[in-house]
């Protein structure tokens, strides 16, 4: 079930969310196997910023019911190290790949994105705009007038297709989505986790997170995403890459039936390496049992 | 490295049948028939999740697979039988427990990288206790049979758990309660053997204050060490960044991939979890 | 361990979440037994509009990963109903009665304000702020301006202790809060449930709730509940009642721990329906056990 | 209505054990040793839930108790011996449907209002099929306990569903399959009965098609029904008014207190879910 998108062709409509595989530190555990098996039809890296990150102090993992909080803080090698170390093994992977980028200002965005737009080995961008504003402190993409602003920066310095990963932490996703969509963007992905706090198990009124918040994904936030996706799909005319506690072929269908193009997988893959492969063979025998009346 | 102990993991999970359930004190030891899986490294672990009602425990968890050392390993039938022991200390642990003989796990692994030989004529040392004793016990198995000696020390806290000793040979035990053993920590007993024969490599895997313990007597002593250690993690393959460790050099590593066994002088300080 | 509560003194910090607990309802249920051993420290009615409302088509239920996603549409008796027939039922509860209201616009809110101020059984008052502006479809409490401007209007009108509930799809919860205690709220309460969408089980496309979208409580949304509650905590110096997902006295802990004064139970009153009674015991032993350090 | 068919319940969930599991054909029936509670009324229901991982299945439910009509109810022991019968169709279900003898149970119940009794000389007919069968049965106990006549007419998919007749004293069986009594739909054997004697109060229960078509013939020959309705339930109290049914006279009714049993005469038509 091969789908295009943003010019691009995809074998099916299964990718990883940003930040929630890493191909070459799975290749190390798993050998060639997994390129040879590779799950996703494209390659989203984590995301990438132009100065290095350590990330967040641990603990960074915390177990919801149904999911999971996350204060991972963007560990990466900064742009140089990506490009210079990251991408040339990337680019071994048999599908196509998507650089995920972050950047607190416009200029750095800019900065980042024409430095992409110069490799051959980067299929497409995907703009996290979940960043905060230093100013107000929100997301620069919780406003569409700011996102706007940002976009009309950045889309010129780029040919390539770029895709706008929105903030779900905000009243108005789709008016977030029809900003990007009016400022030039090719797609739109969402959702991304959800502002959570995890208290400390054992300890009263301290926080368990080594940076006290952080980001709720996996099944629980599912109808959540489910109604953002439709949100937005009914609002712009550009594709959308829906995501959110997405587990089997049937949760892949739903995404893709209130409005998604593709579908990504994140949560998923920490309980089952291999899911993205799963998830694409079940959504095949979906449309094979019922043309199309998903299951 | 290309001869670090790390044997790859068969790509995604897959479901294996437990063939045995035992207990052994306050620990449940688990068998299961690994039909697809290589056999592993001594130190590698593997994320196991219980392959039905994997959640609607206390909290509405378990959700995420959990990791656990190997005990033991070895080809049996068309596959490799692997062992894993056990202790409940939550939602995932306690239903790991209550499963029986026959019943499915979804298993993915080996991942990480193992002990390596002690070299240079140095001789193993294994020191560890509580759940810490099973990568010990797959270690001690490869020493022996290799013809190295491989004392070991182990503590524990009560005589409820001291008979996890029986999973190592010649084991000097320890408790807290003194009611099996040396009645004191564990690291007493390290610091006598080092006292008597200081040429060695200690291999250590428990609790992190023991661990830690374990690491600044050799650091001391200019002992060379390698720790199993434990973090919470969410994939064990590398994708989630969550299991980071802090280096003594500053910045972290992740324990699924680029552990857990680390040597001891990378660590400025066994992290509390 | 009784609570001081915007003048009102209560037995216990937990109360019930607005339409969670129908207590004329549950004592045909349970008879007298429900009244003498009443789970909650206050009841707070369900939303109370100006005219009558039937509530949406059914399905209106749809259980999800450890959640639940409602459509009810607020079926109420309408202001005179409400006064005239549940009013007089309710004041016989032996603990304190707040009541729940929401209007379309300032002109509803306030009628619906002065009539509840008039009647002695009434405690204190909350405002749903959920409401959909008609003009944007946005919730009326989203927008910082439009919530102070519409309470600024409200708040002159009762003499009763005035919470505003939060409308948790936001992107600063906390400028909400602000706004609302500049108006004059004497609290807040959140969070409500988050918008979701429930695909129907078995046919594709079609949605399963027959309002399609819904709001999302129970488990699944503590972490984000636990999060909101904190921000908003710690922006005000007005009480702040805390609810989402909470289950279990060391759930309830958490809440308090993180700012609330009070904690509503919603979902798990439906799997349990003692669960404020529950909650309230596990609470004080809990402090009983360990003084401050809450386990 | 002081004299409704409505047993009140002790305020609150319980737990109970389970003293008996037996399987009937496709159906499994629980039977619970509830000490605390009172004998139900036949129509009422109960909220259930397995008191361990209730949830955890697919799709990381159940997460919310599910209501089950009381199939029979006696004094026993200290006190009231309940029976259920359930069929396996989603994660709740099959949940309650491993569970053991010995295994404990959430129960909060007896809830709803019951059938009422014909009254006028008429007689009762029951009529229904696969998990409605329950109601009928502790219906049927009743009336015949009073010397009333309860002849009973069931409908049941396949024959691995038809063994649920035997719950009840001399039913007249339909199968969709034919494997079983009469080939087709229970209404056909419903209007010969009505064609013999149409002086009769119909108490029905069954999937919505086949209560839709009870509630049409009865409407359409002036019979007098009661029908025990299902739809989806959060709680079975009144407390999240989520499980309406729309009324004839306009307007929804909760159906977990001011049914499940309705008087046929108040619906339009028997709502699909
Ligand atoms: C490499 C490795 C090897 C291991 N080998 C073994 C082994 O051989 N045998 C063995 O028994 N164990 C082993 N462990 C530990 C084992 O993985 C944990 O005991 C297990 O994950 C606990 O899960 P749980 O659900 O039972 O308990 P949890 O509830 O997860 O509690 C365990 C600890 O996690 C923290 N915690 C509590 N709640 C949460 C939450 N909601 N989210 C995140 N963290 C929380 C607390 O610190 C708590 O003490 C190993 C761990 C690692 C990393
Ligand atoms: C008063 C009453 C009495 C009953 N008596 C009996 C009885 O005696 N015996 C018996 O076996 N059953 C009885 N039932 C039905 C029983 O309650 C249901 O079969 C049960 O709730 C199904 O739960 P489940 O998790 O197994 O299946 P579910 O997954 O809940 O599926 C059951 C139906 O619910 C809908 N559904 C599917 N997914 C969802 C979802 N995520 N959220 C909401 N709805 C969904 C679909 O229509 C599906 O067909 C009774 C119901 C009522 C209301
Ligand atoms: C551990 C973890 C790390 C993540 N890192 C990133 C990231 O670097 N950039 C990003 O845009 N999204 C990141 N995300 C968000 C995911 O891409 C995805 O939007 C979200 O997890 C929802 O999908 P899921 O429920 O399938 O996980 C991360 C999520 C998790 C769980
Ligand atoms: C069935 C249902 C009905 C609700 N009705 C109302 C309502 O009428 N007014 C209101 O302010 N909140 C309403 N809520 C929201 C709850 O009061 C509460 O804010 C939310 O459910 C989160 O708490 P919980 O996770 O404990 O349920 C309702 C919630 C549910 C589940
Ligand atoms: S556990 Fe996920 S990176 Fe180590
Ligand atoms: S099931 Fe909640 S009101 Fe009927």
């Amino acid at each position: 079930m091969s789908v295009a998108f943003c010019g691009l062709r995809l074998a099916h409509p299964i990718v990883n969310g940003s930040g929630t595989f890493d191909a070459i530190a799975a290749r190390r555990a798993f050998g060639d196997a997994l390129v040879e098996h590779f799950p996703f039809a494209a390659f989203v890296s984590k995301t990438i910023t132009l100065e290095p990150r350590q990330g967040n102090p641990p603990p960074r993992l915390y177990e919801t019911p149904a999911g999971l909080i996350n204060s991972i803080g963007l560990p990466n090698k900064g742009l140089r190290g990506y490009l210079d170390s990251d991408l040339p093994e990337l680019a071994r992977l048999p599908v196509p790949l998507i650089t995920n980028v972050m950047g607190s200002t416009a200029e750095e965005l800019c900065t980042l994105v024409e430095a992409l737009d110069d490799r051959d080995e980067v299929d497409a961008l995907e703009l996290n705009v979940s960043c905060p504003n230093v100013r107000t402190g929100l997301d620069i993409g919780a406003d569409p007038v700011e996102l706007a602003a940002v976009l009309r920066e950045v889309r010129p310095r780029t040919g390539k297709p770029l895709i706008v990963k929105l903030t779900p932490n905000t009243a108005d996703v789709g008016a977030a989505a029809q900003a990007a969509q009016d400022a030039g963007a090719d797609a739109v992905s969402l959702i991304n986790t959800l502002r959570a706090y995890a208290p400390h198990p054992e300890r009263a009124g301290v926080p368990w997170l080594g940076n006290a918040t952080g980001g709720l994904s996996g099944p629980a936030i599912r109808a959540v995403a489910l109604a953002q996706v439709r949100e937005v799909a009914g609002r712009v005319a550009i594709p959308v890459v829906g995501m959110g506690g997405v587990q089997t072929g049937v949760h892949a269908a739903r995404m893709l039936e209130v409005g998604a193009t593709l579908v990504a997988v994140g949560t998923e893959s920490f309980r089952d390496p291999a899911a993205g492969t799963r998830i694409s063979r079940e959504l095949d025998d979906l449309f094979a049992k019922s043309g199309d009346n998903i299951g | 490295m290309t001869d670090e102990p790390r044997t790859l993991a068969p790509f995604g999970r897959r479901t294996v049948a437990i063939t045995e359930r035992r207990e052994l004190g306050a620990y449940v030891v688990l068998a299961v028939a690994d039909t697809e899986g290589p056999l592993p490294r001594a130190g590698q672990f593997y994320m196991l999740a219980a392959a039905q009602r994997w959640g609607g425990g206390s909290d509405e968890r378990p959700f995420l697979p959990r990791a656990f050392s190997v005990l033991r390993a070895r080809e049996a039938g068309a596959g490799v039988r692997l062992e894993f022991m056990l202790e409940a200390v939550g939602p995932g642990t306690e239903r790991l427990c209550e499963l029986a003989q026959g019943d499915r796990l979804h298993i993915t692994g080996p991942l990480g990288v193992g002990f390596d030989r002690p070299g240079d004529g140095r001789r193993a040392l294994l020191c560890g206790g509580g759940v810490g004793t099973a990568p010990l016990a797959i270690w001690q198995d490869e020493l022996l049979a290799r013809g190295a000696p491989a004392p070991a020390l182990l503590g524990f806290r009560d005589a409820a758990h001291a008979p996890g000793a029986e999973l190592l040979h010649n084991a000097r035990v320890a408790t807290d309660d003194g009611s099996h053993g040396h009645h004191g920590l564990v690291t007493d007993l390290l610091a006598e053997e080092l006292d008597a024969d200081a040429n060695a490599v200690v291999y250590a895997c428990g609790p992190p204050p023991m661990l830690e313990a374990v690491r600044a007597l050799c650091e001391a002593r200019g002992v060379a060490c390698r720790l199993a250690l434990e973090s919470g993690m969410a994939c064990g393959f590398g994708a989630c960044f969550g299991c980071v460790v802090p280096l003594r050099e500053g910045g972290y590593l992740r324990l699924c991939v680029d552990g857990p066994v680390l040597d001891g002088a990378r660590l400025a300080e066994v992290p509390a979890h």
